[in-house]
């Protein structure tokens, strides 16, 4: 019975962990905290957080617990992660649930969305210059698309080894936010063009609204093909909203279904960064280079209003720029937040929509480029 | 392989540059796709419009399909929102038709999206729907 | 660069799409039009509509995108449809919304459901007679049956390279019910017979309606156990909805899960549509066919109903025995449609509900007997 | 193979005439036992009534396993309205099990299970119920 | 024609029964009714009565219907039993429906959730006694534990082919709760004991709330690991619940997820139960010794209860001990019924749920001991 | 193998008494785990109303973050109950925070979390939400 005790006691984790397991699990306590007290997008930190405990309980390997060993309970639900199954329906969801109609309304706006991916490729080059081979240096990128599904699907696709640290560094950049985006903006921009305000946008039927997700699939995707399992999903739940009739799949596909795979998605993602796996050096990189993509990012969408001003009679304020990263709806916040600091009778929140939600659609093409050019 | 080196050996260059111009191409071009619907759906109407006198007369050619059709949305309407009344707002939109469909309404479906089109119902923004008070008034008023 | 960018060109839609995409393309349009614009069966249309579109831009193969393609997202999602496990589950969620009141208060209108049948077995004579192999010729019959999960049962087990164009077809002319099925009904039919109003149905007790799903399922599995995933799950499904006790169970069946099987199930079976697969003279017979079936189903139900009233002192009205062809609920409503334009006072719809029910039963039976027949 | 061979060759006929008879035998059947279902349950409900002086006797001799049992539906009844109108209707019935619960009425699970076999709480056909006046003045009343 | 005919009527079901399925299709039908007229945890009974009935229609073997056929639509679902994926997400959804408030505010009563934990390990040493091996002896010792989920979880880890009869003791015993516990619970305790009233628990505050989960599940699975899965769901749910910000995930996870796992994994569970797997001498002896477990069990929890009274000095309720085997709330309701029998002003079911709930910890903990101590 | 030679060959005895034991551990550690967490809590906040003053200065030092904040929950609670009024009660908390945004209600997350916390808005216990009149009441009160 002595033999069975100390062979029990080996076996718990107060007898297996080391100081990583330790660091990994404070991580996750202060995601916990930042998404609960903060309400830095809790409904990603939170289950992220709290997978970084479930990932970091010591256990015994061989034992059929961890994330990585086939067979586990986590395994099998990380499954829709490493087979890109979850992204698209994430992606259906938030079709089913955005409304496209500040951007059908002022369709200039989608420049800025263009432009805020500049944030991915140029930190791609920075990447391959401190010695990521290409296909790591895609997936480290696409963090500058601020969008975690995108950065998920590119990274399985490219660099399966680094979906941990990538997914994390996107999740937790998007739901830092308003801390990483402010100071830029204010240096970027004068308090003139802060203090711009912009008229509201016409108003948009709803046969524009139903036709809108057709075409823009049809374009979107003769154009990068690569991208039809998210453009697909995203299109085909914003018809599902805007066509009424079928109303019940639209509800279902935003509450429920992406209910369901965003609690999936969040433990397992978090659950992935088992410390033996997830603190390495390259981890390190991976989150250096993924605030400069989210700032240039950022700086390239704010500049490019700027530039855009130039030529337009109507001003656009360039705040607004800074929500061509996607991150929705939390980065158009953040643009309503700065814009009010100057001038609380300024709502930017509806006007910053329209790059917001074209970043997402932006940030998924980048993704499908890199894919088809890596893929061979 | 580091820096610049690097770069150059994996065609970084080249991909960034196409790369972020097909991003520009894609949302240039879906803008101005996005940007003639609307135009394209004025026309339509308009050509609706000025069609509309003989699509009259073919229908009055054509074997009636709905005798029992309500002269007015008007008329449907005041049935309609007796009903809602009575399930209490926001319903959710099958309810609706389910009851409607119960009470013997004429073709619930297609009537509840010419409310929906002319707005007497509209969406509450979270998946319910409600009666628009406002768009009534003006219909009355009109 | 020139390189890359010509390689880039190479691969976007532009360059590889030829006029089958186009046709293709425009039909998924078409009958997205149909869904949302003349709400035929929108639930159903909408979804393979845009499935239609998912499926046919066109791309590279090797890519890992198109729906036959193992490992794309496509795919994945469609393995509910090849391996069988959506329809038992859309069952699950419509015997968990049918309430078989009306069948229960008057038995003998179930034979109009068996009577539909008929339109299944001529068909399938039909295919052979034109030279279809036998497998697939019954999952051509079953077209007939007018049940879309029905024939993807069917056509899975026996013919799966046609899963396409018999689940297109089926859900198809389902939704075209009301162009299809009126004028053969007034041609069959006197005035004088759509005239016929018939007595209001008895009620039906709890305890009725909680024993009928036990009975129900015991009795049709033991006389034809092949249909049992379907008739199983069709039961069980009523079980939870009558017993009252479960009531959270059955409310989630019939929403959410049924929703979320609708929602994969229409757009991976609008995807494997993908031209090259589809546009072939064989797809063409399918929906030739199809429409034969569903015209003998429908004359079957309505003689059927004829041949009845020759025997019975309460006469039927023959318009609801074309409701015994299923296409729950829409059938039911054509012949309220049909009947209301004779006499506005006439309520048939109640009626029509009880062959329409039983019509779902009978083509789930067929499918086993045939599946059962062909299976060695 | 085409024609009347094909189908001779495929035992097309076989199959067709076994198969359609099949699907009538076996929803012949069917309503025959749904026709019979509602005898049996009256015959059955007739040998309660039969039984029930002695089953009377039973419960007596059993040990009382209820002792504060309310002494007709009616007394349950009242509580439960009262719960109902202050959740407002429709409701959900684990909602109204939950408050039930909290509120300390008596054997909540059964009771409502009682009110809705006598039909005071039916289903409103969309998940949720709602308290049925008709049949609470029907009930007042006899 | 007549060869089709004798070969079709060969395959009905009832030229295939035998006494078995028959006596397996009344027990099926007893399960119901227990279901829905007793209202005996109608939300397992019913669907596990259901599967059983699914599960004994006789089928031709190698037809691809039964449930331990691959490729058929039961094995299809059964998969996420035999895999352990359905128990995790049925503590998910537990973890999101329970209030801990009642344990927190009086921690001491959590022993009476490990004391009734001795009915596993006594059940474990019966088991070995009688001659099964100690894999399939600890699995049946879990029933003991009142959880169906756990009993699940351990058995396919330990000895998969015995997942039907444990399964189905372990839920049946759980849906008779109301049944086996009074009589025990009134042996083992005077009438004075029974009359104690207890004070209210303190109120809880919000924080505790949060913190607990995130405590409580370090804790637990730093000592036992192996019960990771179970544990690490349950509090991950709790404190999707209980942290306010990620509500909708929380209402999902205890809604449209636990209901859609419960339909399917009940259903599967009466399925697996096909006769001649299931009506086995072993089966009557799983039986009967569940029984054993749940009784001990029981005794444990109150006769614990009496000895910690030695100590305390505010006496609490034995019967209160009853509710430590899990089962909830079922037997948590059944100590509220017991004692108001004796004093119908007394209420003891918000005291009853602190060890009903520390049972559903105690008895994973429990499995994940013995899973540790097994797999090697 | 039967009876206790069984037990004895498959190391029964020892499974069981660690495995009871580790039970019992693990809850005892949990229970008193609990049972400090209220009290940490306690004591954090002690401390918490200690630091305050240095704290103020802290943030006057720092820039100013939120110029527009309502000076107490009072102001905002006004706003929001207005709000909940019009949306009826219960509530789902995410329609709540959509309509607040809609209508450029200052800082909607937050300032829900601040009334979550001081209770004037509480769960159902349904998944849906209530304003707390009772809470609204003792604070005008004080
Ligand atoms: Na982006
Ligand atoms: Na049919
Ligand atoms: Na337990």
């Amino acid at each position: 019975m002595t033999d069975l005790l100390i062979e029990f006691l080996s076996n718990t984790g107060f007898a297996l962990a080391d100081y990583r397991h330790i660091i990994m699990i404070l991580v996750g306590i202060i995601i916990i905290y930042l998404g609960i007290a903060k309400q830095y997008e809790p409904l990603l930190l939170v289950p992220i957080g709290f997978g970084m405990l479930i990932g970091n309980i010591p256990v015994f390997k061989d034992f059929g617990l961890g994330i990585y060993e086939s067979g586990s309970f986590l395994n099998y639900i990380y499954y829709g992660v490493t087979h890109d199954i979850y992204p698209p329906l994430i992606f259906l969801g938030i079709g089913a649930l955005t409304d496209f109609s500040t951007m059908l309304a002022r369709p200039v706006l989608m420049l800025l969305g263009a432009a805020a991916q500049m944030g991915i490729f140029i930190t791609f080059l920075g990447a391959l210059a401190i010695g990521f081979p290409p296909n790591e240096a895609a997936s480290i990128g696409i963090i500058g698309g601020a969008d975690g599904p995108t950065a998920i699907f590119l990274t399985v696709m490219l660099a399966p080894r680094l979906i941990g640290p990538i997914a994390v560094a996107a999740y937790s950049y998007m739901a830092l936010v308003p801390v990483i985006q402010p100071p830029i903006m204010k240096l970027l921009t004068t308090r003139k063009e802060r203090l711009i305000k912009m008229e509201d946008p016409r108003e948009v039927s709803k046969t524009e609204k139903i036709i809108f997700p057709i075409v823009g699939f049809l374009l979107c995707c003769f154009l990068a093909p690569a991208a039809l399992p998210l453009l697909g999903m995203l299109f085909f739940g914003n018809l599902l909203k805007e066509c009424v009739v079928v109303e019940r799949l639209a509800k279902t596909a935003r509450t429920s279904l992406i209910d369901i795979v965003t609690i999936l998605l969040g433990v397992t993602v978090g659950a992935s960064t088992q410390a033996d796996v997830f603190l390495t050096p390259q981890s390190v990189g991976i989150f250096a280079l993924g605030a400069f993509a989210f700032a240039i990012a950022t700086a390239s969408g704010v500049i490019f209003a700027k530039i855009m001003n130039l030529f337009m009679r109507k001003k656009i304020n360039p705040l607004i720029g800074a929500a061509g990263v996607s991150a929705v709806p939390n980065s158009a916040r953040v643009v309503q937040m700065v814009g009010q600091k100057e001038d609380p009778t300024n709502f930017l929140l509806m006007h910053a929509m329209a790059p917001n939600i074209s970043g997402v659609i932006g940030s998924a093409i980048a993704a499908g480029i890199l894919w088809s050019f890596m893929s061979h | 392989m580091f820096g610049f080196e690097a770069i150059i050996a994996h065609d970084g260059l080249g991909i960034s540059v196409i790369g972020i111009s097909v991003v520009f191409v894609s949302l240039i071009l879906l803008a101005f796709a996005v940007s003639q619907i609307h135009k394209i759906i004025a026309l339509w109407d308009k050509r609706h419009r000025f069609k509309k006198p003989r699509q009259k007369k073919d229908q009055k050619a054509a074997p009636v399909q709905d005798p029992t059709v309500p002269q007015d949305i008007q008329r449907a309407s005041r049935q309609f929102k007796l009903l809602i009344e009575w399930i209490g707002e926001p319903f959710p939109l099958p309810k609706l038709l389910y009851l409607s469909e119960k009470c013997g309404l004429y073709r619930p479906h297609s009537t509840i999206n010419e409310l929906l089109k002319c707005e007497l119902i509209i969406p509450d923004g979270n998946g319910y729907y409600v009666w628009n008070k406002e768009a009534e008034e003006k219909r009355s008023s009109t």
